[in-house]
């Protein structure tokens, strides 16, 4: 194999070439597999190129916030697993995770792609919890739309287990999350004066920022992000916008 | 958090709840050099939302294996008090605070000329003491200012405010009531003499055209906080001038 | 400016006298400013010199201790922010903090400056719990006498909330918080074989002991502790103890 | 955990709650190679526990006083998703992993030629996706794997499978509910050339003569296993071989 | 003192002579007093030569765990205090302590030694918890054998304290605990190609590999577990089995 | 905590509730050298409260930005067991016992002469093992005597006790119960021969009159705890020697 460098990567994107053959705005191939984990209520296993992604979803009784009494709740939770990159140590979530975790959050919840209200069992009382877990098994890049595009197949994937008698009943259910829209992130990387899409690692190495915006069905935007420590140019700000809205149909299709 | 029934935020005639319009900030205050034991310190208020922040360096860091062999690194710290908030707050970092604390990093990152300090640290503290909204945009707008008067070397200030859009309007510089109760809220910051971005966060729902019109908005509003802070710069100067005389 | 170095201070000390002026037995200025935190209950922002504390109180929905079912609770908390400070480090309360908190909290309980038994709202159920959060804003010596002050006069600043409907009305108030005595913490620092009041940061740093009394408003001692690795002649005490009740009157004044 | 009443592992014909025969494992699956990053990855599954393994090195270790002069050192992490289990599991590592993390460790020491690599580490990260019993066999049988792939000279492939008794029967790779009700289970895993054991386990109630009959029986059952790890491997290399060319 | 070093542990066992004087098989001098705290329930002081381990039972009112509803619980602790060994660090619980605590655990818990059915106060709502508490003092080697023969003789001196009105009333007694076996623990270790009984801290060091076997009063196995980074050949195993049933008679015989 | 209504803690004659009368300490026992492992131990006991304490050390310090270049450092930890008092402690420190550790620490700094190991660290270890008021004095009197058991070169042996008011009485050596229900309590510790207070904490309420009294009663008490200390000392100095004839 030839041997991959930054410099490698910064020299063909002087020439509009990437080191895997893409054109600057092409995604690598998505492969999602849905209903992966036996114990899950949901779970779908992503794969962005070799980016490995598995997303599960328990569903567990919970007490309601006390400001929302008559609303489910969320919880999103990542885990940057050492078995993904010799980088990544074993131990409490450090700010990558914690970044992810709360950008899919932020996705599913201001999307509000589930409808909570009717995961209420007894109103201020007792409601479902949906605990979507993030598990990076591959880190090749871009973990961020990963992660987003399995929590949505995840959530796509989950049915409700019975409850009867104060007691869930894994394995019957009592029908499907009541989901509604299917949300896409969109994550574009600087490298020099260039943007690109969907970054692999080494690519994610040499850029200088990153801009993830999450967009909905209906070309609304629901989560903005810069990450990163380089700038965007205000000029800039539009088409990334513009280019986020029409990349995101295209892989909403695959959902 | 769900709005109370028949709650207004902005009402028939464009006035917010306390009292501005859409288009305003909450009044802000700005005071330079008030922590002795920081190389540089800020304080910062907008509206009842109070951040003070401290700079720390450029200093050598320990353990060496840390160190950056061509640059200094940014460590920043985003802490809310206890009592800045409507529920005591428990102390220690959350989730919140750790990824709030690493947009800060990076927007200073961005903003710092780093290669002129390799294998130092610059530590960049900011405390919440009030906390109305905004809190991230008034502790950065505190930390540019500490950098400042610490006399670390910058690209430009950074300047920082929050815009959001609460019952249907887009509106500048959101308070407590409204990140709550609105539509969407965005945290910005940049350098307003390059018109270059280093904070952008966004939650909720907005159309692209709303969120540009929104964008424009608060970079105008940027310009006029980075003229705020050169006068708070330059005051203080000339006081300290003034008193060393 | 002058170089301050330790030699320096101790070199002054022989002469009688100190870095800033002060006679051996002199606070440096001090100016509280109360209800300076618009969320707390109460607040106060003292700068003794330029050492300057912030103490907020809030008041909390709590539940009794089981073996004092009809008293409100007292949970004091330090943090020693690392802006304050270059040497501080962000994390969890140090041995510094931990020292600092448990005297302020020993100060206030001792003395019964507050009368817990009119914050019961419910018996053994439901109580008014204080929380008095201590935050260092800058170093500049004698934390703890300004963080007692600070905590003192914050609770003469404190108003209970409403309470109705089993739920906190914040901004809206039942009264004013229960107190009843001013105690104040006095401590003396031993360098070389001289005791000086108030010390700055410096002369923390040289002293080998210091002695920290805690006075009410009827001279009565309710905290007493000895701090840091020297030793304390036992026919010193009585002079130092005189000392603090004299010099607690003056800053009971200021309160 | 107490079997309810009435509730059988084992029918009147010999038959377990899912179909099997008192000797015979779930359907086994292994597959190797799957992680890019890795220097030697698998995924192993017995029925519905699913382990992936991944190994990192030999690699330098630092800080330097963890070094050992003379050998490598191995370090693991036995760690359960939180949707692999009936209910949630919370995050991070709780005594029960830290035990097994301890017993897999000390199993690869015995494996492993340590003296090869003086000063480095050898990091093995097993992670449970999906767990229906029988989780540390499964983790160690994809950590044997993994060495394998990532070229670490082992005195031979580790086998691991359980047993235990249930309803008064000696059975072979327990599943999840013959684990919670059963009276006896034992992790066991050995190098089956050498018939040597690396991990032996045991909770419940056996007598001697039962201990010795069900080890006989897995000793016997992890030479089949070790038979699929070489096969595992070997299909591997050819198709990986075949690709190359 | 002669110098003990590892070497000289391996000279003498290949002439088949332990540095103690003891013959292989030989397990020290073992002490064991109950009864040594008064604030605890039970407890026990087991000396193993010079090896000392203090085990302190605490009964507290406790929640059933919901698919136990009806059984007390057991909850099994080990700190390897930094008194013990000039190695033990202060901290939370390690490997070593935590799998000895979770050894012992299983051989009470296995071998049904406590009858928990009898500890249940109200089905389902409130049960007695039984924790053992496991301090080392003093670390001269076999730790997990000297930690369960305290356990267990502690637990026999193990009063349940009275419940009245919802409260424990201490030092007032309801009765014993209701045990009903002796479960034993014995560790051999293996040196070279032999085996020893009752390691002291030395041979431990020396020791590649140890097999711990925790046998019942009807010489019924409850617990095993191989320690240690050697392996054991499969031929070995049974006669290693026979001899932990054989030595497990003579320990339970000082119960 | 309060006193339950009735309760006295001096009866009419002045004797207290374990009959002791006010200037009576319980009955002290003292062992020394009964940890093998530890360069010094001691094991005090003051009625129902006993404390162990080992010491180790003088011995190097790492990681080496951790020393001192002039004098030796002082480690201390005070730790309960959890089965030491009435309800069962969770293990771990917590904000008292890290106030503890910190105040004991100081007082064996303010006694050993530290200057004579530079870079070295002495660990000093106590465990209360069963707790009936007065802990901390009870484990600085076992900490003295480890101290002395090693070889540490000290100023003078460190003698230590408790004292308080209760029902209005000043009196020495508080219990538990004597804690919990009086009016003031105090920890003390001096060097006795030097006449040095190394330890003084206070909580309560005493006159400046009551305070002075209270602490020249603790300060004789002292002097004699001193020479149990001395006592125990050379008595296993005695049986050691005539062990080793």
């Amino acid at each position: 194999m030839i041997p991959m460098s930054e410099e490698y990567v910064l020299k063909l994107l002087r020439q509009n070439k990437r080191m895997d053959g893409r054109n600057l705005l092409d995604y690598r191939e998505i492969k999602i597999e849905t209903g992966v984990i036996p114990k899950a209520e949901g779970s779908a296993l992503v794969q962005l190129g070799n980016t490995k992604v598995l997303v599960g979803i328990k569903m567990e009784i919970a007490t309601p916030f006390p400001d929302m009494p008559d609303e489910g709740i969320l919880i999103v939770n990542a885990e940057f697993a050492p078995i993904a990159n010799p980088e990544f140590e074993p131990g409490p979530p450090g700010e990558e995770a914690t970044e992810t975790a709360r950008l899919v959050d932020r996705l599913i919840r201001e999307s509000k792609m589930i409808d909570t209200s009717k995961l209420v069992i007894q109103e201020g009382e007792k409601v479902w919890g949906v605990f979507v877990d993030i598990h990076i098994l591959n880190d090749e890049g871009n973990l961020l739309d990963a992660s987003a595009i399995g929590a949505v197949a995840a959530l796509y994937n989950t049915k409700i287990p019975k409850y009867e008698n104060d007691e869930v009943i894994r394995g019957e259910y009592a029908g499907n999350l009541p989901v509604r829209y299917k949300p896409v992130m969109i994550t574009m990387a600087k490298i020099g004066d260039k943007y690109i899409l969907d970054p692999n690692y080494l690519e994610e190495e040499v850029a200088s920022t990153k801009l993830s915006v999450g967009i909905r069905d209906d070309d609304v935007i629901c989560a903005v992000q810069k990450r990163g420590s380089g700038t965007i140019k205000f000029s800039e700000l539009e088409g990334l916008i513009d280019l986020a809205i029409q990349k995101s149909k295209e892989i909403r299709s695959l959902l | 958090m769900k709005k109370p029934e028949g709650f207004k935020l902005v009402d028939g005639k464009g006035k917010r709840i306390d009292g501005r319009g859409l288009d305003e900030t909450r009044p802000i205050r700005m005071e330079v050099g008030l922590l002795s034991r920081a190389d540089g310190s800020a304080k910062v208020g907008f509206g009842n939302t109070v951040a003070v922040a401290a700079v720390f360096g450029p200093r050598a860091l320990f353990p060496r294996h840390l160190q950056e062999v061509e640059e200094c690194i940014i460590r920043t710290r985003y802490n809310m008090a206890p009592f800045s908030t409507e529920s005591r707050k428990s102390p220690g970092t959350d989730r919140r605070s750790i990824e709030i604390s690493k947009v800060l990093r990076h927007a200073i990152e961005a903003t710092v000329f780093l290669e002129e300090f390799p294998r130092a640290t610059i530590d960049v503290y900011m405390e919440i003491i009030s906390s109305d909204g905004s809190t991230r945009c008034t502790a950065l707008n505190a930390a540019s200012l500490a950098l400042a008067l610490a006399g670390v070397p910058m690209r430009d200030l950074i300047a920082s405010c929050t815009g959001g859009k609460i019952d249907g309007k887009l509106a500048i510089d959101l308070n407590g009531k409204e990140d709550n109760y609105g539509e969407a809220d965005v945290a910005f910051a940049m350098l307003p003499t390059k018109r270059e971005i280093v904070l952008l966060q966004m939650d909720g729902e907005l159309t692209k055209e709303e969120f540009m019109t929104l964008l424009t908005k608060m970079a105008d509003k940027c310009n006029k906080i980075r003229d705020m802070q050169v006068k708070t710069i330059k005051e203080y100067y000339k006081k300290i001038g003034g008193e060393l005389e």
